[in-house]
């Protein structure tokens, strides 16, 4: 009999009264503005209603009213945290309608990038995990390594974390010349860091003791809420975007799609959810290191492309493989340099969705750790 | 029986290994830095607070169309042909608009660049400059223009004058070409 | 008047009052709170007589234990947050009959402490109490002792087993 | 005039004595809690690889002074809906009972404010006190978090007491006295008679030397329950709690909290030296051994102590609630007995 059912039958004996708590949306851990409404059993939790909204700031709407590239500062608002891969599904797209060939050092540039920021992402999703489990250390240690891939990727486009890098038919800034051993550099920090972060936090007893087994995701579960990303992946699901329907240049690596193995505790439990975020950061650095390798250093990094953005009429959906999940934007266009309609689906709104089903019969504790094991970003949650 | 011993050792060893790992960064090279005296440097191509050249701005709006916040108010004068104060571009060639008006508030900006990539002229651009905030949200709000308001309105003024003088102009020559035509009052 | 004279009247006065808090309070947690002090007070007497084991036996037992559990029952057994934590308002009829009790059973220690001829000694300088209570405890009142415990045992028995829920 | 004669009658000679006594360790307790508050500041920084405070004063030392003035200036807020006297009085509740504790803490051969024989009973007794403060507190906030930590707090508080208690028995058992100036007297001597390593004794000792090491660990896991202190911090855990039964606390009132959280800190750790560090004495014989020595080595002993659990704090992740329980009643409580049996069988047949 698992732990679990055993609190719920030891719990289902005694007669208590439920108390509503209201965890947000100022509490030091719900990642934002995210508001639970949490009922809870004396310690246990026996419902939860999250309520969305505080961050809204109407970004579909808002994009009605915007020429095409003036969208893409408001996509990096969306998931803050991973705004280069935020752009390109929406780049995409684009490219796709106007029909525009980007030149090969661009695709390959795009790919680091993205791969750099998504290691960066997984970073501060793992670092602070570990803080809602209560260990501080590893998420500074996080934070240090951050610094050194935001570096790279400010002397690049410029900015530290709202890109605006990609641009329709290219980026927005050449490489540099040191770009490619500060590249070596920090995958080096990276994997030092993962190391010593699986001996201080992740294979440590008392997390261990805490995440394993919680929060438990069956595949069938996270499939029918349209769960995708590590959140997928860790329920065993192997499924990616990056290898399965390859865009841009993905067919040209060689990389794994960790899955939750269940080395410890119980396939799609937290443990493996945050565990699969560790093994994506080595998967990443692998994709860096043959880019790195394969990519052309001369060359513009822009397409010929009209001043003037007019997609023809029609519409379009395109996905990417975000660091949380599946990003896709859905573009209507009526054929002017606006859009008609743009609809974006958003992982850690989906992933988020999936709380209740999964957090229900735990400990209060563990409703946060499920909650930080999601992964999830207020401004693409609430958009 | 074992397998609790066993349990209690390695939640014990596990977390002796961590501390071990602490232990060593307490003696490791410290990574931050001391802001206000220490300086991180800033890639040149930083995107913080812009920067107008108004030598270099000939007026096109089209940095102010390119903004996806509506953070820059522009407002042009044409240069009439007759105005004493005649003006070169920094390369040379001589101003065609006078800007009266070119205002950036800094509450808005979303630091996007995309108003220095839609620049011809290259005459705006980002600096390296982050240290403005202020605690009167007004102190944000930037002017550019090298005109004085007295000589924007001097502009102004020549530049209506120059339309109206343009008007009659016109209209004489109208009349002379075609006497025939009605007059532009009974038009209106 | 020296310092213990002094203090023996501090405490007693903080016993008492807080005692009149206990039973006077209509918050019953404001009450458990009281009892707090009321139990220090009665260590301190303790002190005073220099029975220091016994002392800081009542402060680990009463407050550390007794009282803990008390207000532990209280918060648990009452909503927490809403409904009121008070007891209802007293009867007259209750309160004058308590009164009458009170004052017959006061008249009735007073007038017998003061009847009484007290045998008077030079009270012994006591070093540690500890060992004299434990070879007490396990030769001379070995029965009272083992008894004591058994009845706090079968207490254990019956509480676990009124507060297990019935099969249904 | 008359009332101040009566004083003097009342206190006579000794007045200067007592005010001392008194005063001396409360002195020591403030002084205390700001280097300790430094020092958390400054080795969090370190282990982080970060520099800590540096803009107040050298190198940042005078960072807790400037953290206490401006807790002092902070508006005192009492939330509306809260029970006023409780809430108000729960601070110093917690604060007296911490510094309570510090009245029989040998700080050396000749300094101890009360030296009275069931010292380390008393301590125990004490810290009950600490625990009706953060009943009180928690309660009277009238806010769900701070009922919830508190409610964790005693729990927790109650089940550690008994391992710790039980360490510190073996203790008493191997040194036949509950004085804490006579446990320190007893391991006079280098730093294998410490009961660390079994006390004094013939070579016979090292059949105890493994009980009485596993009791100081024991004892150790469970002081950092007892004050809260991460793996066990579930009362205050922020991720959780926000900050636990000291939620609505600010000002003034939160800095009597944070004092009494780093007294409880130096009360644990003044223990832990005394019964298993050997107290005030010199580590190695004659050397720097006596009554002055005495205070540097019980302080010193107490604040590597104190370094621990600050290291520790900054290591590990924090347990759950039902984890706590586990490991205190179905680990540490065993695990104590046990090394209690053994002590005891040890002495009986010595």
């Amino acid at each position: 009999m698992s732990e679990k059912k055993k609190i719920d039958i030891e719990y289902s004996q005694l007669d208590s009264e439920r108390m509503r708590i209201n965890v947000g949306p100022q509490h030091p851990s719900t990642h934002g503005v995210l508001r639970l409404e949490v009922e809870v059993d004396g310690e246990i939790v026996t419902d939860v209603v999250p309520h969305l909204g505080y961050l809204h700031r109407s970004f579909e709407k808002h994009c009605e009213y915007m020429t095409y590239p003036q969208i893409i500062p408001y996509i990096d608002r969306m998931d803050y945290i991973s705004a280069m891969n935020n752009e390109w599904p929406y780049v995409m797209a684009l490219e796709k309608m106007l029909d525009v060939k980007v030149p090969e050092k661009v695709e390959y540039l795009r790919v680091i990038v993205a791969e750099l920021n998504r290691i960066a992402n997984h970073q501060i999703a793992v670092a602070t995990f570990g803080l809602d489990a209560g260990a501080f250390t590893p998420f500074l240690f996080y934070f240090r390594d951050r610094e050194y891939i935001i570096w790279i990727l400010e002397k690049l486009s410029g900015a530290r974390l709202l890109y605006n890098y990609f641009r329709v038919g290219g980026v927005a800034g050449d490489v540099y010349p040191t770009f490619k051993e500060e590249c070596h550099d920090v995958i080096a920090k990276v994997r030092k860091t993962n190391a010593e972060v699986m001996n201080l936090l992740i294979h440590n007893n008392i997390f261990i003791k805490r995440t394993a087994g919680v929060g438990i995701l069956t595949p069938d579960v996270a499939i029918n809420y349209g769960c995708s990303g590590p959140v997928l992946r860790g329920s065993g699901m192997a499924h990616d975007l990056r290898r399965d329907e390859p865009y841009s240049i993905y067919d040209r690596f060689d990389f794994d799609i960790p899955v939750g193995k269940g080395e410890v505790g119980v396939v799609g439990d937290c443990w493996n959810r945050n565990m699969v975020r560790m093994h994506e950061m080595e998967q990443s650095c692998r994709i860096i290191e043959q880019a790195l390798e394969q990519m052309p250093m001369e060359g513009d990094v822009t397409a010929a492309i009209p001043k003037r953005i007019k997609l023809p009429k029609g519409e379009i959906y395109s996905r990417a493989e975000n660091p949380k999940g599946e990003l896709g934007f859905y573009i209507v266009s009526n054929g002017t340099d606006k859009p008609e309609r743009l609809k974006a689906r958003g992982p850690s709104f989906v992933n988020l969705s999936v709380i209740p089903e999964i957090s229900k019969g735990y400990m209060f504790a563990d409703l946060i750790l499920i909650l930080g094991s999601i992964d999830i970003v207020l401004g693409e949650v609430d958009r | 029986m074992l397998t609790y011993f066993k349990n209690i050792w390695i939640g014990f060893y596990s977390a002796l290994v961590g501390m071990k790992i602490t232990w060593k960064h307490i003696f490791a090279k410290k990574v931050t830095i001391q802001y206000p005296d220490e300086r991180f440097p800033l890639p040149s191509n930083a995107r913080n607070r812009l920067q107008l050249m108004p030598a270099r701005c000939t007026g096109c709006t089209l940095c102010v169309a390119a903004c996806p916040v509506n953070c820059i108010t522009l407002e042009t004068v044409r240069v009439v042909p007759d105005d004493p104060h005649q003006e070169l571009y920094e390369n040379g060639t001589p101003r065609k608009m006078w800007v009266t008006r070119y205002e950036m508030d800094f509450a808005k900006c979303c630091f996007c660049g995309l108003c220095v990539a839609a620049c011809p002229s290259d005459a705006i651009h980002h600096t390296t400059d982050f240290e403005y905030s202020s605690l009167d949200r007004s102190h944000l709000y930037y002017k550019f223009q090298t005109l004085t308001p007295e000589q924007a309105e001097e502009k102004k003024r020549l530049f209506a004058e120059f339309k109206a003088r343009e008007a009659r102009e016109k209209e004489a020559k109208a009349q002379a070409a075609k006497p025939d035509a009605p007059r532009p009052e009974a038009e209106v | 008047m020296n310092l213990v004279t002094l203090a023996f009247y501090f405490f007693a006065v903080l016993t008492l009052a807080f005692a009149a808090v206990v039973v006077f309070s209509r918050n019953i947690l404001h009450a458990a709170f009281a009892l707090l002090f009321t139990f220090f007070g009665v260590a301190s007497m303790y002190v005073l007589l220099q029975a220091d084991f016994l002392a800081i036996s009542q402060i680990m037992i009463y407050i550390g234990g007794i009282l803990i559990l008390i207000i532990f029952g209280v918060i648990l057994t009452t909503n927490i947050t809403g409904v009121e934590v008070k007891s209802d308002k007293t009867g007259r009829l209750q309160l004058v009959s308590a009164g009458i009790a009170t004052l017959l059973l006061a008249a009735t220690l007073i007038g017998v402490m003061t009847t009484t001829q007290w045998n008077t000694a030079e009270v012994p300088a006591v070093d540690a109490t500890a060992e004299a209570i434990g070879t007490g405890m396990l030769t001379r009142y070995l029965l009272a002792f083992e008894t004591a415990s058994m009845l706090l045992l079968i207490a254990i028995v019956g509480a676990a087993f009124i507060a297990r829920k019935k099969p249904v | 005039m008359q009332s101040t004669n009566f004083i003097w009658d009342l206190f006579g000679v000794n007045l200067l004595t007592v005010v001392a006594v008194v005063a001396l360790p409360l002195g020591f307790v403030l002084i205390y809690a700001l280097v300790a508050i430094l020092a958390e500041l400054k080795i969090s920084a370190w282990i982080q690889e970060r520099l800590g405070p540096m803009r107040t004063g050298p190198y940042g030392i005078l960072q807790p002074v400037a953290e206490v003035i401006k807790l002092l200036q902070k508006e005192d807020i009492t939330p509306d809906a809260s029970s006023k006297l409780l809430y108000n009085l729960a601070p110093f509740i917690i604060f007296s009972g911490a510094y309570a504790a510090f009245a029989v803490i040998p700080f050396s051969s000749a300094f101890m404010p009360a030296n009275i024989n069931v010292g380390l009973f008393y301590v125990f007794a004490i810290g009950s006190i600490s625990a009706m403060g953060i009943v009180m507190g928690g309660w009277a906030s009238s806010n769900k978090y701070s009922l919830m930590g508190a409610m964790r707090s005693v729990s927790q508080l109650i089940s550690y007491e008994i391992p710790a208690a039980m360490a510190v028995l073996s203790i008493v058992v191997l040194s036949s006295s509950m004085n804490m100036q006579e446990i320190s007297h007893a391991q006079t001597g280098y730093f294998w008679d410490w009961y660390l390593f079994g006390g004094p004794g013939s070579w016979t000792k090292v059949f105890i030397i493994p009980f009485t090491i596993t009791l100081a660990i024991a004892y150790f896991i469970a002081s950092l329950a007892e004050t809260n202190r991460v793996p066990f911090d579930i009362p205050e855990g922020e991720s959780e709690l926000v900050a636990g039964f000291h939620t609505e606390y600010g000002g003034i009132k939160f800095a009597m909290f944070y004092f009494a959280e780093y007294a409880n800190m130096f009360v644990v750790s003044a223990i832990f030296t005394t019964i298993f560090l050997g107290g005030w004495n010199s580590p190695f014989g004659e050397f720097l051994q006596g009554p002055g020595w005495g205070v540097m080595w019980f302080i010193l002993k107490s604040f590597s102590i104190v370094f621990v659990q600050i290291w520790v704090r900054w290591t590990l992740p924090r347990f759950r609630v039902d984890q706590l329980m586990y490991l205190g009643w179905k680990v540490l409580l065993p695990v104590s007995f046990i090394c209690f049996f053994a002590i005891s069988l040890f002495v009986m047949f010595k």
